[in-house]
C-alpha cells in the first residue's frame, strides 16, 4: 500500500533514474522524435523533487499530486500531459484507496489515455503502463516484466506522437516515453511499495 | 556546435530577456513566465494567443503587437510550453472578448493548449482554438498524429490579427480561422538540420551534397532524400506538389508565402521566389501577395518552405491591413 | 557548397526578378540595369541612392521606399557595380532636389561611385557623396583603405531617409550624414566566413571550435582567431572595443544594433543583445534605441556585429519616422 | 606602333589569358582579398572581347576607348574603374600619337594613379605598370622583365585596396591586380607591337 514515504520514496528512486539516463533517452527520442525526452523528463522530475523536499505531507495522494503539478508544469512536450494526468489520475484513486496499486495505476493509465487518445499498439508509453496494469491485477509484475515491455516497443510501428511521421521507420527502435516510463515502474517495484 | 549562447538551458529566458530590452515599448514578458504580451492592448477586442515550443524564431514573439497577436507563450527550445504557462498567457491576453488559440499541431502543443484551455475556461475565460496542420509533406491519416503545423500559421497570425483588430467576434474569427487552415498547405526542404543547444548535434545528418523534401520544422523526416538539386527543380518540386494538392481551378486568387528556415539567405529565398514565379506562369490562378522572409524558423536548419493559401474575398484586405510588431 | 540556387553567375539577376515580383507595388527595376527604384516617387525630395557588391541582402534593396532609399544599386556578389549601372541608379532617383549617394567605404565602391557621380553631375544632376566607415576592427590609418562600412550603414539609410522625407535639403543631409558617420561604430564577430556562389568555397577557414573577432562583411580577417567564446565573453569584448573608441561619457545617449550577418538564428541574437544590454549597465549611458536583425549580412556567414551611435537631439525623432520599405 | 589590328589581337590575346586563368586570379584574390578577382576581370573581357567584334574601327584608340567602356561597366570592384581608367588613359595618348607606345601606357598608367591614388610599392597592379612604363622608356622591355614586377609583388606589404587589411599578413603573396595586368603586357609584347 501506499504510504507518503514509500511514495516520496518511489518517485525520488524515479527521477534519479531519469538524471543517470537524460542522455540515453534524448538519444532514443533524437533516432524516433526531436530528441528531447531525456531533458523533458529531467526537468520534470528535478521540480517534481524540489516539490517533494518541501511538503510536508499527511496522505499519499498530496505526494502524487504535487508530482502531477510539477511534471505538468516542467516537462512539457507531448510527455508533460501525460506523465501530469496520469499522475492525477493516480492521486485521486490513492484517495479512494491507497493500498489497491493496480487501480492506482490503472487510473494512471485512464488519466493517459484520455489525455493522449493512443490505444495498444501505437508505440507510445501506454504499450508500458498497460501490461504492467495487468500484470499488477495478476500479481505477476517483476522488473523483467517491466523491461519486456519496454523492450516490446521496438517491435511496433509508431502511430501516435512525432514518432509517427516515420511510419515504417519507426519499426526497430524503442520508445522513449516507454522507456521513461519503464523506470518509473521499476522504481516502484525496486521500492517494495507492492504487497505481496 | 558553433552557437553564440551561454548555458544551453538558459536559451529561451535569456532570449526573451533581449527581446524585452529591445522591443520593451511595444511589449512586456508576465513575471516569472516565458509570456511575451502586448503592453497596449484594447479593451473589448478578441485576443489572440499563440505560441509553442522555441527556436522557430521570430514566431511568435516577433508577431506580438496591434494587428497580430496579444501575447506569446514561448516553450524550451522544439518542446511545447506546459498548460500553466500557456495559461498565464491567456489571462494576460484576455481583453474580455474571448481569447483564440491559435495551435500547431503538434502532439505536445495541443495536449498542454487544450489543458490551458480548460483551466482557463474553469476560470471564466471564454477560449477557443484553432489548430493549424498546413504541411502536406505528411499524409493525413490515422496511422499518424496528423499534418504538421509549420509556416502557414504565420499566416494565420496576420489573417485573424487584422480581423481581431477590426472588431470581429470571436466565434466568426474562429470559423474564419477553420476556413482559412482548411485552404492553406505548405511544403518544405532542408539542406541541413538544425541544432538544438541542449542536444549539442544536428537533428539528422545529410551528407555534403544531399538534400531532403518535407522536412518539418524540428527536423521530423520528410519523404525524399536527393542530391542537391538547383532552385529551380525544387520549385519544380514543390509547386507541382502544391498543385495536386490545392487541385488548381482556373481563376483562383492564392496568397504564398516562401519562408526561410534559419540560415538561408535571403538571396536564396527570392532566386527561389523567382522559380516559384516562373512554375506559376503556367498556370491559370491569380497571386494576389507574396511574402518572402525567414518567419518561422528552425534554429539554424539551411532551407525553405513554400506556403500558398487559397484566398477569399475579403482575406486580401485583411492580409494588407497595418501591423505594428517586431518583425512583420 | 549547399546553395538553393542555380548558375553562380545568374544569381544577382535571378534574386532581383524574385525581389520584384514579391514586392512590384513598392518597387521596379529599371530595365536592362541592377537599379531598384521607388515605384511612386515624390517630387522635390532629394533622393538617397545606395548599393554595392550584392550578398548583404537585405540590404539594399529591402530598404527601397518611402522614409529610406530612393534607389539601390547591386553589383555582383560582394563586388561594386559599375559607374553606369550607379548612373542609371542615380537619374531613377532624382527627383529634381539632387541625390545623395551613401557609400560603404571599399575602394571599388568608393571609385565606381565616384565615377558615377562624375558622370551624373555632367549630365546636370546635383550628387553628393557620404561614405559610411564604422568598422573600427581595422585601424584608421595611411597604411590600409581605410575603416570599412558595415552595419552602421543601416542606420544611415533609415535616418537620412527620414530627413529626407521630411523635405530636408541636399546641403543639410550631407552635412547631417557627416557628423552621424563621424558619431558611429561596428565591430563584429564571426563562426564561420560566407561563401560567393561563383567562387564556392568559404572566404576563409575556422576550425569547428574557432571564430574571429573583428571580420568584415566580406570575409576580410579579423583582429584575434580564439576557441569559441560564449555570447557573454563576446559582448564584453565588443562592448569594451566600443567603449574605448568611443571614450564613453556620462549622461550620453546612443542607438544600439545587433546585426545578423545571414545564418545566424534571431534566437542567438536576442541572447547576445541581453548580454550587450548587461555588459552597458555598467555604464552611465542611455539606450534609447535597439534594432535586431539580419540587415546588411554577407550571405551565409555565422556571426553578429554590434553598431552603437551616440545620437544627436533630433535623430531618435528621425529614427522612429515611419517607414514604407520590404524589410525594416 | 597601334594599329587597329595589332591593338584589335593584343586585347583579345589579353582576353584569352584572362579567361585561361581565371580560377587562379581569383584563387590569388582569395588570399589576399575578397576572391572575386578572376571572375570580375572575366566577365569584363568578355564584354570587351564582345565588342570588339563588333566594332568596325578606323584608329587604335576607337577601340582602346570601347574596351575601356566595356571593362568600366563589365568588372565592377576595385579593378573595374582602374581598367576603364587605364584604357581610356591610353585611348586619348594614342589619339595623340599612335606611334609611341611609352607615352600610351604611360598614360594608362596615369588613368590609374589618378583614380586610385596607389603609389609605387603599395602592392598594387601600379607595381607592374610603373616597373613597365620604365622599361618601355628604355626599350628592355621583355617577357621576363613583366614576370619580374609581378613576381616583386610578393614581397610588398599592401597599403592600398582589400589586401590593406591584411597588414603584414599581405607579405609572401602576389597581388591578383598586378598579375592580370601582367598578362596585359605579356600579350603586347607577343603581339609584337612594340617596334624594335
Ligand atoms: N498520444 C500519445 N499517447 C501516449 N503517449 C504519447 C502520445 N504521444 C506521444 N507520447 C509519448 O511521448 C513520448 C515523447 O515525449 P517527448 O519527447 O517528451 O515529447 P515531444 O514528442 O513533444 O517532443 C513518446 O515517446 C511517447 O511515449
Ligand atoms: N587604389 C588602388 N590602386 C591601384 N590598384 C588597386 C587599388 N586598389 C586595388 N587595386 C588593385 O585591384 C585588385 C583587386 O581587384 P578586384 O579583386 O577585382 O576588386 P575588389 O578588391 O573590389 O574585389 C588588387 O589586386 C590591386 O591590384
Ligand atoms: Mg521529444
Ligand atoms: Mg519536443
Ligand atoms: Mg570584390
Ligand atoms: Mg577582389
Amino acid at each position: 500500500m501506499l504510504t507518503v514515504n514509500n511514495t516520496k520514496a518511489w518517485l525520488e528512486r524515479f527521477a534519479d533514474k531519469i538524471k543517470t539516463n537524460k542522455a540515453y533517452l534524448s538519444e532514443l527520442d533524437s533516432v524516433i522524435g526531436d530528441g528531447d525526452h531525456g531533458n523533458n523528463m529531467a526537468r520534470g522530475v528535478k521540480a517534481m523533487k524540489e516539490k517533494l523536499a518541501e511538503g510536508d505531507y499527511v496522505e499519499p495522494e498530496e505526494v502524487l499530486k504535487d508530482a502531477s503539478m510539477a511534471l505538468l508544469s516542467k516537462i512539457g512536450g507531448a510527455s508533460g500531459p501525460l506523465y501530469g494526468s496520469a499522475f492525477l489520475g493516480m492521486s485521486k484513486q490513492a484517495d479512494q484507496d491507497s493500498a489497491d496499486i493496480h487501480a492506482i495505476v490503472k487510473a494512471g493509465l485512464d488519466g493517459i489515455t484520455k489525455r493522449g487518445k493512443a490505444e495498444v499498439g501505437e508505440k507510445t508509453m501506454v504499450d508500458v503502463w498497460s501490461p504492467i496494469v495487468e500484470h499488477l491485477e495478476k500479481g505477476t509484475v517483476t522488473i523483467e516484466a517491466v523491461q519486456d515491455s519496454v523492450e516490446a516497443t521496438k517491435d511496433l510501428k509508431a502511430s501516435k506522437g512525432r514518432a509517427s511521421y516515420l511510419g515504417e521507420r519507426s519499426l526497430g527502435e524503442l520508445d522513449p516515453g516507454a522507456v521513461s516510463s519503464g523506470y518509473l515502474f521499476e522504481a516502484m517495484i525496486e521500492g517494495e511499495i507492492i504487497d505481496e | 556546435m558553433k552557437k553564440i549562447i551561454n548555458q544551453p538551458d538558459q536559451v529561451v529566458d535569456q532570449m526573451l530577456k533581449g527581446f524585452v530590452y529591445a522591443n520593451g515599448e511595444r511589449v512586456k514578458r508576465v513575471p516569472n513566465t516565458t509570456v511575451i504580451v502586448q503592453k497596449h492592448k484594447e479593451k473589448n477586442k478578441v485576443a489572440l494567443v499563440s505560441g509553442g515550443g522555441s527556436g522557430h524564431e521570430p514566431a511568435h514573439t516577433g508577431f506580438v503587437g496591434k494587428g497580430m497577436l496579444t501575447a506569446a507563450v514561448a516553450g524550451e527550445v522544439f518542446t511545447s510550453p506546459s498548460p500553466d504557462q500557456v495559461l498565464e498567457g491567456i489571462k494576460a491576453a484576455d481583453n474580455g472578448a474571448g481569447v483564440l488559440l491559435i495551435i500547431k499541431n503538434y502532439t505536445g502543443d495541443v495536449m498542454n493548449f487544450e489543458m490551458a484551455k480548460e483551466l482557463a475556461e474553469a476560470e471564466g475565460i471564454v477560449v477557443e482554438q484553432l489548430i493549424v496542420d498546413d504541411d502536406i509533406a505528411v499524409e493525413d491519416s490515422t496511422h499518424t498524429a496528423g499534418k504538421r503545423g509549420v509556416a502557414g500559421t504565420v499566416i494565420v497570425h496576420k489573417i485573424l490579427g487584422a480581423a481581431a483588430d477590426l472588431g470581429m467576434s470571436l466565434t466568426d474569427i474562429k470559423a474564419l480561422g477553420d476556413r482559412l487552415v482548411k485552404q492553406m498547405k505548405s511544403i518544405g526542404v532542408a539542406m541541413t538540420a538544425a541544432t538544438v543547444p541542449e542536444v549539442g548535434k544536428p537533428g539528422f545528418s545529410l551528407a555534403d551534397d544531399e538534400m531532403e523534401y518535407g522536412v518539418g520544422i524540428h527536423s521530423e523526416p520528410g519523404y525524399h532524400r536527393t542530391k542537391v538539386k538547383s532552385s529551380a527543380s525544387i520549385a519544380e518540386e514543390l509547386v507541382s506538389k502544391l498543385k495536386q494538392a490545392f487541385d488548381f481551378q482556373n481563376g483562383e486568387t492564392y496568397g504564398l508565402l516562401v519562408n526561410g528556415l534559419g540560415a538561408t539567405p535571403l538571396m536564396e529565398q527570392y532566386i527561389f521566389l523567382h522559380d516559384v514565379e516562373k512554375q506559376l506562369a503556367n498556370e491559370d490562378v491569380d497571386v494576389a501577395f507574396k511574402k518572402v522572409g525567414a518567419l518561422m524558423t528552425s534554429l539554424d536548419m539551411n532551407g525553405v518552405s513554400l506556403t500558398l493559401v487559397k484566398l477569399e474575398q475579403d482575406w486580401l484586405k485583411l492580409w494588407q491591413h497595418p501591423v505594428d510588431v517586431t518583425d512583420w
